[in-house]
């Protein structure tokens, strides 16, 4: 599904990324882990066309690096990005309907996400602006489906949420991967990434320091201890 | 009886005239309105597009007559537009709108001067087309333009036009996403800069089309841009900043107030006059009192648009903000 | 030697072609003048513009700006507002620099206080004041059978106070008969549609028009009255004046009426050839005659004085006549008010004959109704000069 | 002791939806708060009413016996109220140090001077400077607030809550989005400026929230469910299942 | 912080000798008056900067202010002339000023109630309207003739009558001094800090304890009355106002020269003044273009140079403190150098065609920096185009190694304290 070759970023004249390496299969969970500031927002904004970067990012087997983000995203390529970016001035459901693409028939509608967040069918009308932190996280996650892409990239999706709604997130996520969209998460919580994702990727410094499964991360200490804990 | 059908005659004139001129006003703001409602930028420049649909048209029409002119002086005046946005507004977006609204304000010089360098100092004989010379219908004895019958066709037109527009797409809604997270809009699968660039390549396009209409129904000449400046952008404050409809109201009101204003020769010492108080030239104050309606006329869209932002500041039909 | 004019002209803004005409005037009687050794063999004028954009402040600015680069001779064509301020300004100049006064030919404002409380020995004044012309108009008018009705339009500035304060008191001396159903005042060069305003005038009744305006507010004006098909007389000052004619066009044919102190088909054996001249050069109408005589009285004043120096040459002026384009004229010493004959015209079809000059060709042009001479266009003055002693 | 802030049945509704619905709260002086709740339960809403950004519908919002409910913000401030905000808000053209002098203006009684020299103001100067001291950004004193790093810009939106002294103070989620390193340090500076004062934070977590909280207040769909010592918090059931459900998993990786 | 007092005292002192001496160095006619304009187009500048530089107000109706002083003035000085009221012409001044502060107490606290977009549209109603109003009483404002006087009147002060166009020099001299310092003074106030933090973020500005309705309430009172005395130094200047001095179009000129100048600047809008007045009182003397030039330069000013020119001189001052001066030296220069050949191409083009267009009777040959020049002849157009290409790939070439250049050294910025202090900055 999604394959990045040797990725390097770029921030002005700061040099975010050296490197990056980091595959994700058709309907798999990834996720990407590490401390604050060592790059994984950036990787995620990278394979989104927002960050210019050297390389190569493949999707769909196609090279997709250079091209604008808007192009990237009719590809099929969701983002959910850490700061929530939800349209303050329009209302819940413009947001919702914001997602849908000019062309494609989605397989997510409006009933579907109310579905699965009913707390936005209640506010659907008022601006989203005034949403509380944690609506506005479920608002961009449901806003991204209508897009019914392939791939999401979702940038630390359970900040600022109360602890159930953190177990929900997880639940969601899970759900998507049963609708065969693949998943690569951002996340700061290990616990939930170790949870849900069939591999994970430990950056540190802007590379990839540690890719397996969450079993072998669980038991591999010393990169816990170097890359994770403080 | 003489003098009363005279009145009735000269009522209804005024009303018409009143109506026309505000249809006038309407195209002009409607285009601002449209471009400040979508993308939040006050275009200083948009009486000046408005000026150069009128000196394009008349440059057209020498050549290919009137018909063509209409159609085509608008389309130039949207090309210009949407180069000054993708030239000139779109790098600005990043500083915000008050350096967007200082670019339009500096072009708005500019395009003045590039006229006199064009066209020269003096009017242009832009002349109304003979099939539009003439009177639509008399009234009594004053003959009705058909011109002015034809302009407030246009508007309306004009009116419908922008109503589908906005109901029938998204681009609105792209627009005003844009406005606070462009990133993510595009991030969501949108072409934001090329709808940015169409919206205000349209709303430029409405500008040139009222000048096309209003350039020979009164003088085309260097100073016409100014002359309508400031007067539309009370249209749309007092309309309520980006809504059209607040827009067509405010525009008529505006018209047919000063039109009726200018008839009326009473002042304040009249009026007094009436309550048996002699207000004389010695009287304090005389100045005030003598000050008759139609010499206020310049100043009443300016009082309205003050008293209208003290007590409802979001405008007529605005949304309140926050 | 040169003697340098400086031309203050509203260069800019609605009123510039008019302006830009008046310039363009100077300049071209200079280079005749030049040509014909006016100022005598050894002197040339040279003329130079200053934009005072129709602006009392600024054109006091730009005064200065002409002081500073060492001119002494000052035109002015602009509205009375602006004349006035200049008048003062220069004498306040003069007074302050004794020995660098400089002196102001004005041949465009025509407010009579110019040359009455306000007259000043240092300004000199071309074109025939309200008070002459607006006599000359009610004669006309007493003449004119089918003058019943009259509503008096003007711009609201002292030029058109005058003219309405003149037209009615005249009016009531010489056709009592007539009457005045309305005296209205518009904002000066900011109104674009004249609707209302004609709307007001139909309202009235009015079967003839007086106005002083000039520039876009005439040609507004017209056009406006043309387009509601009001079919009333207009009797102006400024009809010929860049601008007014194209909007007058075929519908206002014998209604428009001119009170000026020359037209171009007013008796053209004189200045033959010039009025065409003057079109091909410009590509613009010939109708600022008087600065042939701002031209030409100081040539001759220059050559009488052998001097540059404002002050001689000012008073050498006082008394002056000269043999100009539409007969003998003379510098009244009293006033600095130029006496002059005075023409009535009407706007008519081109006949090749009488009518021979069209204007922006329209095909239309002006035929004489009347010409007063000079004796008899003249008026009082209560101008009390005082000159600085030599 | 005597109540520093107190929440009398307060309700707020925005057109049809209400939001808070009849919320009660009396916090002693002296005391440290914490409110949490599920998201959207309405406690930035709650901060806005005391705080003055927003006026309840209806209810008292006391503060030190006297009604507050209803004055604008800088009204309340006055009156010995400071809150800092969810998402950062500070003045970004100014240094780290401005942003604290105009902090400071206020309580040190200098108002809308215009005749003193704000250099010359020596007790602004320290104030600011003992502020900058605190949370540990001396080093960044003259440094435009937009160049600070976001770790950084938390620390200055809680120096310039505190620079006016006044004595109750609010924090609104003040480590959201920080790493677990970041918000150690964090809850470090809150304990050090909170000495002696009033404190209410919102929180959702849940390290902060019991390594601070003297009492804690359940905020959920506008009422408080509970309000206790974090001992009973923790073994009340209803509050389980309103919120704290996966707080153990969390806790372990803490 | 300590030691800037000393450094800006020398400053001032130095600005206080250009003062003095200006009208030694520009002697010749012209320049005096011209000089006296800009000294009151700088008082002006500066007290639009309080608004929008300091406070983040942008108005466009600052005029309203200047002009209602200048009447104020005037009619002060005419009462002054009947022997009525025995104020010195010295004094004058602070009638303008008192004036105008009396209006920004009135018409300022409706209009400082909001901020952003709608304080700029009411500011423009205000200014349209109170623009109209004076054309309504015609008694009070002159009408469309304006009101003159007479600034000579009274015994003389200190052997000054005000006469001669220098003395006018001076006395508008010392008045721009002083309100400088005053202006200054203000920025270092407790309420000019707080003005920037109200530019910043007024929402927070509550939430510390103050107004923002009563602070841009003040500050605009305050600029108001400096504006008032700019008005009054005009009058003093000219002895004559029209109805222009409160019109939208003197209130969008003033905006134009703060901005050129920079308004993050204190001294920026005393540059921006001294360009502006120099590009409509002089170059409008020797080019009809002036206004387009004008225009443009704001244009690219807004583009490319969002700080303004001072922000120029204030990257020179930290390229010269960092002792890098050098590093940017050389692609600078190929800027300068490629921008002048480009200009100078669009500027003979430009005045060609407005000869063309304008002076089409005068015949084909016009002068042009100081040589004759046949518009018709294709070999100038040709040395314009070919000038603007080779001005416009050399500006291509150039740009990449200047952007580097001056990027290394702003990337420096961030780590630098110097800035911030030097932003607050002395008014050199
Ligand atoms: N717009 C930017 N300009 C310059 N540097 C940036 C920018 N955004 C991020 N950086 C820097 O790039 C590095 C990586 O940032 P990134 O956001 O990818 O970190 P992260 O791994 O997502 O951490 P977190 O999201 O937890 O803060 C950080 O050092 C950050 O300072
Ligand atoms: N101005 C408003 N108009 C309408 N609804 C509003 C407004 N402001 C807030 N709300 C609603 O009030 C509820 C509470 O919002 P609030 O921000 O207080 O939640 P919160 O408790 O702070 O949640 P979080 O912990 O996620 O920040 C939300 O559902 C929000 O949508
Ligand atoms: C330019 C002229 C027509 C001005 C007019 N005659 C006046 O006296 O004001
Ligand atoms: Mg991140
Ligand atoms: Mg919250």
């Amino acid at each position: 599904m999604l394959e990045t070759g040797n990725l390097h970023a770029y921030y002005g004249k700061s040099h975010i990324l050296h490197g990056v390496d980091i595959t994700v299969g058709a309907g798999e969970i990834v996720s990407l882990v590490g401390r604050n500031g060592v790059g994984r927002s950036t990787t995620v904004k990278t394979i989104m066309g927002q960050v210019s970067a050297t390389g190569s990012i493949r999707f769909k087997g196609e090279e997709i690096l250079g091209l604008k983000p808007f192009m990237i995203a009719c590809k099929g390529v969701g983002y959910v990005p850490e700061s929530r970016d939800v349209f303050p001035t329009l209302s819940v459901e413009k947001n919702l309907l914001l997602g849908v693409k000019s062309r494609k028939k989605s397989r997510w509608g409006l009933d579907d996400i109310f579905r699965m967040f009913p707390r936005m069918q209640e506010r659907r009308n008022v601006p989203a602006g005034v949403l509380s932190g944690g609506e506005q996280q479920m608002l961009t996650l449901g806003r991204t489906l209508m897009g019914d892409p392939d791939l999401i990239l979702i940038d630390e999706p359970t900040e600022g949420l109360a602890p159930m709604v953190v177990a929900q997130v997880g639940e969601y996520l899970q759900e998507m991967k049963a609708q065969n969209i693949s998943v690569l998460l951002v996340e700061q919580k290990l616990d939930i990434a170790l949870k849900i994702s069939q591999r994970i990727y430990v950056m540190g410094h802007g590379a990839i320091a540690f890719a397996g499964t969450p079993a072998e991360l669980h038991d591999n200490q010393d990169v816990r201890k170097e890359w994770l804990e403080v | 009886m003489h003098q009363g059908r005279r009145i009735v005659e000269f009522l209804t004139i005024s009303l018409l005239n009143g109506i026309s001129y505000g249809l006038l006003l309407f195209m002009l703001s409607s285009g601002l309105t449209l471009i400040f409602g979508m993308m939040g930028v006050l275009n200083f420049a948009h009486a000046s597009f408005y000026m150069l649909g009128a000196y394009f048209a008349y440059s057209l029409s020498t050549v290919f007559g009137f018909w063509i002119a209409l159609v085509v002086a608008p389309l130039l005046v949207a090309a210009l537009g949407m180069a000054v946005e993708r030239f000139g507004l779109r790098p600005l977006h990043k500083y915000g709108h008050v350096s967007e609204l200082l670019f339009t304000f500096g072009l708005s010089y500019v395009i003045v001067e590039i006229v006199h360098l064009v066209w020269g100092r003096g009017a242009q004989p832009y002349a109304i087309p003979p099939e539009l010379s003439g009177a639509a219908f008399t009234v009594f004895t004053t003959e009705f333009p058909a011109y002015r019958a034809f302009m407030m066709g246009v508007a309306l037109f004009m009116l419908l036009a922008i109503y589908l527009l906005l109901t029938r797409t998204r681009i609105g809604m792209v627009i005003q996403a844009s406005l606070t997270h462009p990133e993510m809009v595009e991030a969501l699968g949108h072409n934001v800069p090329r709808t940015f660039m169409l919206v205000f390549g349209g709303g430029c396009a409405l500008a040139g089309l009222a000048g096309v209409i209003g350039g020979n129904a009164f003088v085309t000449e260097p100073s016409m841009a100014a002359a309508v400046g400031s007067i539309i952008f009370v249209v749309v404050v007092i309309g309520g900043m980006g809504s059209l409809s607040g827009a067509l109201l405010a525009s008529l009101l505006i018209g047919i107030i000063q039109t009726f204003a200018v008839a009326l020769d009473y002042s304040m010492a009249d009026l007094l006059a009436l309550f048996k108080l002699e207000i004389g030239p010695m009287t304090t104050g005389y100045q005030l009192f003598s000050l008759t309606i139609s010499q206020l006329a310049v100043a009443l869209p300016y009082l309205i648009m003050v008293l209208i932002l003290i007590v409802r500041p979001q405008g007529l039909l605005g949304r309140a903000e926050g | 030697e040169t003697i340098r004019i400086a031309t203050i002209e509203s260069l800019t803004g609605t009123f510039a072609p008019i302006g830009q005409n008046r310039l363009e005037t100077f300049q071209f009687m200079a280079d005749l003048a030049n040509a014909n050794d006016w100022a005598g063999a050894d002197n040339d004028f040279e003329v130079t513009g200053f934009d005072g954009k129709a602006s009392p402040q600024e054109s006091v600015i730009q005064l200065k700006r002409a002081i500073d680069q060492g001119y002494r001779y000052i035109g002015s064509g602009n509205g009375s507002n602006v004349a006035f301020a200049l008048v003062d300004a220069v004498n306040k100049h003069n007074s302050r620099n004794p020995g660098k006064e400089v002196i102001l030919f004005n041949y465009s404002s025509i407010d009579p206080d110019l040359t009455n409380s306000k007259c000043s020995f240092y300004a000199f004044h071309f074109d025939s004041n309200t008070n002459m012309k607006i006599e000359v108009m009610a004669n006309a008018i007493k003449d004119d059978p089918d003058v019943k009705k009259v509503f008096i339009i003007g711009q609201d500035y002292s030029h058109g106070h005058q003219v309405s304060r003149a037209a009615k008191d005249a009016l009531a001396r010489l056709s009592p008969d007539v009457e005045v159903v309305g005296d209205d005042l518009h904002p000066v060069g900011s109104v674009k549609d004249f609707a209302p305003y004609i709307a007001k005038i139909k309202a009235s009744g009015a079967d003839t028009v007086i106005t002083g305006n000039w520039g876009s507010d005439l040609a507004l004006l017209v056009k406006a009255a043309e387009s509601a098909g009001v079919k009333a007389k207009f009797y102006t000052f400024y009809a010929n004046n860049t601008g007014s004619p194209t909007s007058i066009g075929a519908s206002g044919a014998d209604r428009v009426k001119v009170v000026t102190n020359w037209h171009s088909n007013a008796d053209f054996d004189t200045e033959k050839g010039m009025v065409a001249t003057y079109k091909e050069k410009f590509d613009d109408d010939l109708y600022m005659q008087y600065l042939e005589s701002v031209v030409g009285m100081l040539g001759k004043a220059v050559q009488k004085t052998g001097s540059l120096d404002p002050v001689e040459n000012a008073f050498a002026m006082e008394g002056m006549t000269f043999d100009a384009m539409h007969g003998e004229v003379e510098m009244r010493a009293d006033d600095h008010q130029l006496q002059q004959p005075l023409y009535v015209a009407t706007w008519t079809k081109t006949d090749g004959g009488e009518v021979k000059y069209d204007q922006e060709n329209t095909g239309y042009g002006w035929k004489t109704d009347t010409r007063l001479e000079r004796d008899l266009a003249t008026q009082p003055t209560t101008c009390e000069m005082d000159r600085p002693q030599r | 002791m005597s109540i520093a802030l107190e929440l009398d049945d307060v309700h707020k509704s925005f057109g049809e939806t209400k939001i808070i619905r009849g919320a009660n709260l009396a916090v002693r002086s002296g005391e440290r708060v914490a409110i949490i709740g599920p998201n959207g339960a309405g406690k930035s809403t709650m901060f806005h009413l005391i705080s003055g950004r927003l006026h309840p519908t209806s209810g008292q919002i006391r503060l030190r016996g006297e009604a507050i409910g209803g004055l604008r913000p800088h009204e309340v401030y006055r009156r010995g109220l400071a809150r800092s905000f969810q998402i950062t808000n500070v003045f970004q053209k100014l240094t780290t140090f401005q942003n604290l002098q105009c902090a400071a203006l206020w309580s040190l009684g200098y108002r809308y001077s215009l005749w003193h020299r704000l250099i010359g103001l020596k007790d602004v100067r320290e104030r600011a400077e003992q502020v900058l001291e605190q949370i540990g950004l001396t080093a960044r004193r003259d440094t435009e607030a937009n160049l600070l790093s976001y770790a950084e810009l938390r620390a200055l939106e809680i120096g310039i809550t505190i620079s006016g002294g006044a004595e109750v103070i609010m924090l609104d989620e003040p480590t959201a989005g920080m790493s677990r390193h970041e918000s150690d340090a964090a809850l470090a500076l809150i304990r050090k400026v909170s000495v002696g004062k009033t404190l209410l934070v919102v929180e959702h977590d849940m390290g902060v929230v019991f390594g601070l909280a003297d009492k804690i207040g359940v905020l959920v769909y506008g009422q408080m469910i509970a309000f206790d010592t974090p001992e009973n918090i923790r073994g009340n059931p209803k509050v389980q299942e309103a919120y704290l459900g996966a707080v153990e998993a969390q806790e372990r990786t803490a | 912080m300590d030691r800037k007092p000393v450094s800006s005292l020398l400053i001032w002192l130095i600005f206080a000798a250009a003062l003095l001496v200006a009208p030694l160095i520009f002697s010749q006619g012209a320049s005096i008056s011209f000089l006296c304009q800009m000294g009151a187009m700088t008082i002006f500048a500066l007290s639009y900067n309080i608004l929008l530089g300091q406070t983040g107000m942008l108005s466009f109706g600052h005029a309203v202010y200047y002009g209602l002083g200048a009447f104020g003035t005037i009619h002060a000085m005419n009462w002054a002339n009947d022997g009525g009221l025995a104020i010195p012409l010295v004094l004058m001044p602070l009638v303008g000023g008192l004036v105008a502060l009396i209006a920004g107490v009135v018409l300022g606290y409706v209009t400082t109630k909001k901020s952003g977009v709608v304080f700029a549209m009411i500011t423009l109603g205000i200014g349209e309207l109170v623009f109209a109003g004076t054309h309504m009483f015609p008694a009070i404002f002159g009408g469309e003739g304006g009101i003159s006087t007479n600034r000579v009147y009274g015994t003389s002060f200190l052997g000054f009558t005000f006469g001669p166009q220098i003395q006018v020099y001076y006395l508008i001299a010392a008045w721009l001094f002083i309100s400088t310092v005053a202006m200054y003074a203000l920025a270092q106030t407790p309420l000019g800090r707080l003005a920037n933090a109200v530019r910043d973020n007024p929402e927070r500005v509550e939430f510390i304890g103050f107004s923002t309705h009563w602070i841009r309430y003040l500050m605009l009172v305050l600029s108001g009355s400096f504006a008032g005395i700019a008005g009054a130094l005009t009058v003093i200047n000219f002895e004559l106002v029209g109805t222009e001095n409160v019109s939208l179009a003197l209130s969008g000129a003033i905006l134009l020269f703060t901005f050129i100048g920079g308004t993050s600047y204190f001294y920026g809008p005393i540059i921006g003044a001294i360009v502006g007045t120099f590009m409509t009182a002089v170059l409008s003397g020797y080019t009809p273009a002036w206004q387009l030039y004008l225009g443009v330069s704001f244009i690219l000013v807004v583009l490319y140079l969002p700080g303004g020119i001072a922000s120029l001189f204030d990257r020179l001052a930290l390229a010269a403190a960092r002792r890098m001066i050098g590093c940017v030296a050389l692609p600078t220069l190929s800027m300068v150098v490629t921008l002048m050949v480009l200009t100078a191409g669009a500027v003979i083009a430009v005045e060609m065609l407005y000869h063309i267009t304008l002076h089409a009777a005068d015949g084909p040959i016009m002068q042009l920096f100081g040589r004759q020049t046949d518009t018709t002849s294709p070999a100038n157009w040709l040395v314009a185009m070919a000038l603007v290409i080779m001005g416009s790939v050399g500006l291509r070439m150039a740009l990449p190694g200047f952007r580097a250049a001056w990027e290394g050294i702003d990337s420096g910025i961030a780590h630098e304290p110097v800035t911030a202090a030097s932003k607050q900055g002395a008014a050199a």
